[in-house]
């Protein structure tokens, strides 16, 4: 089809899908006026039962816990993805990596308060999630942008720390991995799968709701490290095309 | 009135659509894909939206406080862990496209048909 | 409580897992013992579940968290004998898979196991799962190992572009489908397919659950690769290395299939089930699916995207049977699957073995290239018979179940055209053998288009073990026909599968099931009718085959004739395919907004 | 801590601010000025979240859409911009 053709074939059709939307809308009930059960009974339910004062994450991890193990493989599995579609089979652009050096110490003091901030944030999220506001996800993904900074502040000629991904991977697999194993411990246990297993503890504290703190913490390193070699693997595509000429200017 | 949030998010899905399948460009096209996206955290969030409803968060508020439904929360944030993976694994495929072809426009890249 | 099914999907994850993880750090032989042992033992888990569920229902509520009082909490994997064959069968498919691809794939091979690995979990999970978001996480998961496993062969343009396309429509039907979840959720207040089910069984449907329905169920049309939701499918499939193509193949576009079934049976077939109406448009998309993707598979000189749409053909036929909404519909779509899920990945393999020994997989190059390869060639040309259904072979019995299934509600003309369908694939899969292990026919043919290139594969393969797998797969599709007793309870399963009720009470209040009568371990018979179908569907396959071959040779009236008449339609389609992602994106839009406006207009009132 | 969302009017101008948002989206053809203007519709849709009494999720969308997608985005751009300064230079010598 030409982009005229597509357009012409486009609108009505969109035009339709908006109508079936406007249908649907008129059925749902008015804004504001959710009827449950399932949310209803859950926030009524989960405290007591797991003592967990996050009803979202005890959702996330425990009642709903099997959705967000798919998940973290999602992760996984674009992370392999990611790296198996950016490799470079060839050798042949294997240009020298060399990437401009951050001189200037006021950003690079700037980068390492950012660093420490973030790794205080994202552990902070990680750890309290299942409390309050926080999780695995969001803490995650702060700890890898921080350390990402770590590394774009620091002096490194090369990603070698952490382009490695082989000394990434146990820790990702560790993280994926480790969430099914706390699955499979409550099968082997005679319970169904993803069971809780410990104490519930106390209320509001990080020692409550058993399993859910394995899980998130599964999760939060999971995430970070999945993250992490995400993100790398992007950068590195930047900092490829810097020929040597291109750097040493 | 009562109506508008859920029309917000049938729109976000057309304009989502609609970029999608006019893009030019992959990079954007991913971007516009998450607009798409976006329509259906944002529909489920409002679905579950309870009025007067606080977050479903019990710390320092009595158990049997109304509050909004938890589950559609839940739903999102593995709905927004799927959004970013999409992305990035479309704008691997993009800079790939990118490299064997000089071009990231998609109707460019048509190199087998019929 | 069984504690099979969570394993099903935990083995492969955790062995993708411990792969990647210790990439570089095992040695490879041990990497690859976990990757077949876990894969393996899926397949075999998968058997004694089957043997298991067979008289129960086995529901695994994840975390304990039970049903109160019919109000599901928690989700639950809830497996009869069709999603338990299911897992059997996509078990099996992936462990030859593995197997062919261990000395066929030996680059990044650690990272593509691991993949491989996770598509299976997630197509297991898919399978059993009773939940409506889950199933929503489950279907992207496979969607992001398949996109990756897809474009991973990363030097040339043609796989990225069939990633690209692959990976965009089907987040796309993803995106549909999640909308549609919030939509049911905000009606039901549930996520649980049963209580879903149960909760719209009361009061009146309306126009929410109808366009509910139309976008959950495009949602899986698009990964089932239905017309006009089918477009990224030979993109995708052409460029995939051989197993990686068996498994997406033969396996993981069928997923789509059972979902439209799952989520018929369990929400829609309360509300709408007094009618035809949704049945009819399946069945419709179905007919033209079958017929279209035929005729393109025709037109391919490409092997694997020949093969390809003989896949979206098939697809096509299974939908068709399901759309017939009876018990020996349902149950031919299934005998349908397990037969054509095996040999389609025996096709793609032989095609793989083509590739390794030739460095091509183009039908008019490899012309007479693999004269007295006998095994490949006896492989292929079986394979092509067993897809065909000749009598007694390969799909035939699931086929002929689907053609009762049509006869007995009075519509005789629907086995005909499906049958039209499945001749024009076969025909092409036997023109192609022909031409490649016979060196029949002329060596050019301007109607199949332009060659598309391809890469040698570089390496040293261990040949008899791809011919060992290939054969394999083969050899159990063609004999799924005339196994003893699985038609019969094929049809059981899937009078429990179409059980709405019987399965919410299951589900929800964990009620037992009334143990199942002694079926006959015979082989099943079919209509008359269906046997001289398949009889003439055989014919016309070779007869069309034997046209392509020598399609120069004609007399020149009907070359004519045929130039007139055949070759506009046939521009139309080419163009239809033009492999831009616009237009497919533009195709899913135009899809969904007319199958939900056809059942806008038949269910409404 | 919490906000509970029950200011209507707050959540009137949220929704707005995402609906206009996300054609603008669509319409920024540039992907580099494209990535800001997404980042822009990020932080409508998280104080969309908050006014929807939605801590997590706003928590979540707040991190993606101020670290993971502008770090791709950007990174995919620069290399694009990045080859094709590099092919031009290569024609012109």
């Amino acid at each position: 089809m030409t982009r005229r053709v597509r357009m012409a074939v486009l609108g009505p059709a969109l035009l339709g899908l908006g109508a079936l939307f406007a249908w649907a809308i008129a059925g749902l009930p008015a804004f504001g006026d959710y009827r449950g059960p399932y949310g209803y009974v859950l926030n009524r339910i989960v405290v007591p039962l797991r003592h967990t004062t996050n009803v979202v994450m005890a959702t996330t991890f425990d009642v709903r816990g099997v959705d967000t193990m798919g998940e973290e493989f999602i992760l996984y599995a674009a992370v392999i993805g990611v790296t198996l579609l950016l490799r470079d089979e060839s050798g042949a652009r294997r240009v020298e990596r060399k990437t401009r050096r951050l001189r200037s110490d006021a950003v690079r003091l700037v980068g390492v308060g950012m660093v420490g901030g973030g790794l205080l944030v994202g552990l902070w999220l990680v750890a309290f999630g299942y409390i309050t506001p926080g999780g695995g996800f969001p803490g995650g993904v702060v700890l890898a942008g921080a350390i990402l900074v770590l590394y774009l502040v620091g002096s490194h000629r090369d990603y070698r720390p952490f382009r490695n991904e082989h000394a990434l991977d146990p820790f990702e697999g560790i993280g994926a991995g480790g969430y099914v194993v706390t699955g499979l411990a409550a099968l082997a246990s005679g319970l169904p799968f993803l069971a809780n297993l410990f104490g519930k503890g106390t209320t509001g504290t990080l020692l409550s709701g058993g399993s859910i703190g394995i899980l998130n913490a599964a999760a939060g390193l999971a995430v970070a490290f999945a993250m992490l070699l995400l993100f790398a693997e992007f950068l590195e595509t930047y900092v490829i095309p810097l020929e040597p000429e291109d750097a040493a200017s | 009135m009562s109506y508008l949030p859920y029309a917000v998010a049938a729109w976000l899905c057309l304009v989502g659509l609609a970029g999608v399948a006019t893009s030019r460009n992959l990079i954007h096209l991913a971007v516009c894909l998450t607009v798409t996206q976006s329509s259906s955290y944002v529909l489920l969030l409002t679905v579950g939206y309870v009025k007067h409803g606080r977050a479903p968060i019990f710390k320092g508020i009595k158990l049997g406080t109304p509050a909004v439904d938890p589950v559609v929360q839940a739903l999102t944030l593995t709905d927004i862990v799927v959004s970013v993976v999409v992305v990035a694994l479309i704008l691997a495929l993009a800079l790939d496209a990118h490299r064997l072809s000089g071009t990231v426009d998609p109707d460019g890249l048509a190199d087998v048909k019929g | 409580m069984s504690w099979i099914p969570p394993l099903l999907v935990a083995i492969p994850l955790v062995a993708a897992a411990v792969t990647a993880g210790l990439d570089h750090i095992t040695p490879r032989p041990v990497q690859d013992a976990i990757v077949i042992a876990s894969s393996a033992a899926t397949a075999a888990l998968s058997f004694v579940l089957l043997w298991e569920v067979y008289s129960h229902e086995a529901v695994h509520w994840f975390g304990g968290w039970q049903p109160r009082h019919g109000v599901a909490l928690g989700i639950d994997f809830a497996v009869g004998p069709l999603a338990a064959g299911m897992c059997a069968v996509i078990g099996l498919v992936v462990t030859l898979a593995l197997l062919y691809s261990l000395t066929f794939l030996p680059e990044a091979a650690r990272l593509y196991d691991a993949l491989m690995l996770v598509a299976l979990g997630a197509m297991c999970g898919f399978a059993m799962s009773g939940d409506l978001f889950n199933l929503f996480v489950w279907l992207e998961l496979m969607g992001v190992a398949a996109y990756a496993l897809t474009g991973f062969q990363v030097e040339r343009l043609g796989p990225v572009q069939g990633a690209v396309n692959f990976a965009i429509t089907n987040s796309l039907g993803g995106y549909l489908f999640a909308v549609g979840i919030a939509l049911l959720y905000a009606r039901t207040g549930a996520l649980n397919l049963a209580q879903i089910g149960t909760t719209l069984s009361h009061g009146p449907a309306g126009g929410l659950v109808i366009v509910a329905m139309t976008l959950l169920l495009c949602g899986f049309l698009v990964k089932g690769a239905v017309v006009p939701f089918h477009l990224w499918a030979a993109d995708a499939y052409a460029v995939a290395p051989a197993p990686v193509c068996a498994v997406l193949g033969g396996v993981m576009t069928d997923i789509g299939l059972i979902g439209v079934a799952r989520l018929y049976w369990t929400i829609f077939a309360v509300p709408f089930g007094h009618g035809h109406a949704v049945g009819d448009v399946l069945l419709w998309l179905g007919i033209v699916t079958a017929v279209l993707a035929g005729t393109m598979a025709f037109l391919q000189r490409h092997l694997k995207r020949m093969l390809a749409y003989s896949v979206v053909c098939h697809i096509g036929i299974m939908l068709a049977g399901i759309g017939l909404l009876g018990s020996s519909g349902l149950a031919g779509a299934e005998l349908m699957f397990l037969a054509h899920a095996l040999l389609t990945a025996g096709l793609f393999f032989v095609g793989g073995i083509l590739h390794s020994d030739h460095g091509l997989i183009d039908e008019l190059h490899l012309r007479g290239r693999a004269r007295g390869c006998w095994v490949p060639a006896l492989a292929w040309f079986a394979g092509t018979i067993g897809l065909v259904g000749t009598p007694y072979v390969g799909i035939y019995l699931g086929h002929g179940l689907i053609d009762e299934s049509a006869t007995e509600l009075g519509r005789p003309w629907v086995p005909a055209l499906l049958w039209l369908g499945s001749a024009l694939a076969g025909a092409a899969l036997f023109r192609a053998g022909a031409r490649i292990f016979l060196g029949w026919g002329d060596e050019e043919d301007e109607l199949l288009g332009k060659a598309i290139e391809e890469d040698p594969l570089e390496r040293h393969v261990l040949r008899p073990l791809l011919v060992a797998v290939a054969v394999a797969a083969v050899v159990l599709g063609i004999a799924m026909s005339v196994v003893p007793g699985l038609g019969q309870r094929a049809e059981y399963a899937a009078e429990r599968f179409r059980d709405t009720s019987g399965y919410a009470a299951r589900v929800l209040h964990a009620k037992a099931m009334s143990p199942p009568t002694s079926l006959p371990v015979t082989i099943r018979h079919t209509s008359l009718e269906s046997i001289l179908y398949g009889v003439s569907a055989t014919i016309l396959a070779l007869g069309l085959g034997v046209v392509g071959l020598y399609r120069r040779r004609l007399p020149r009236i009907v070359a004519v004739a045929a130039e007139r008449t055949i070759a506009p339609p046939i521009r139309v389609l080419h163009a239809l395919h033009s492999g831009v992602v616009g237009d497919y994106v533009t195709w899913v839009a135009v899809g969904t907004a007319v199958t939900g406006g056809v059942w806008a207009l038949l269910l409404h009132g | 801590m919490i906000v509970a969302g029950t200011l209507v009017p707050l959540q009137v101008v949220a929704f707005a601010l995402v609906a206009l948002g996300a054609p603008l989206v669509v319409l920024t053809r540039d992907p580099l000025r494209q990535a800001l203007v997404n980042g822009v519709y990020g932080v409508s849709l998280v104080l969309l979240f908050v006014v929807l009494a939605a801590p997590d999720p706003a928590l979540s969308m707040l991190v993606v859409s101020g670290i993971a997608y502008p770090l791709v985005i950007l990174a995919a751009v620069a290399r694009v911009r990045g080859e094709r300064r590099r092919s031009k230079k290569t024609s012109d010598d």
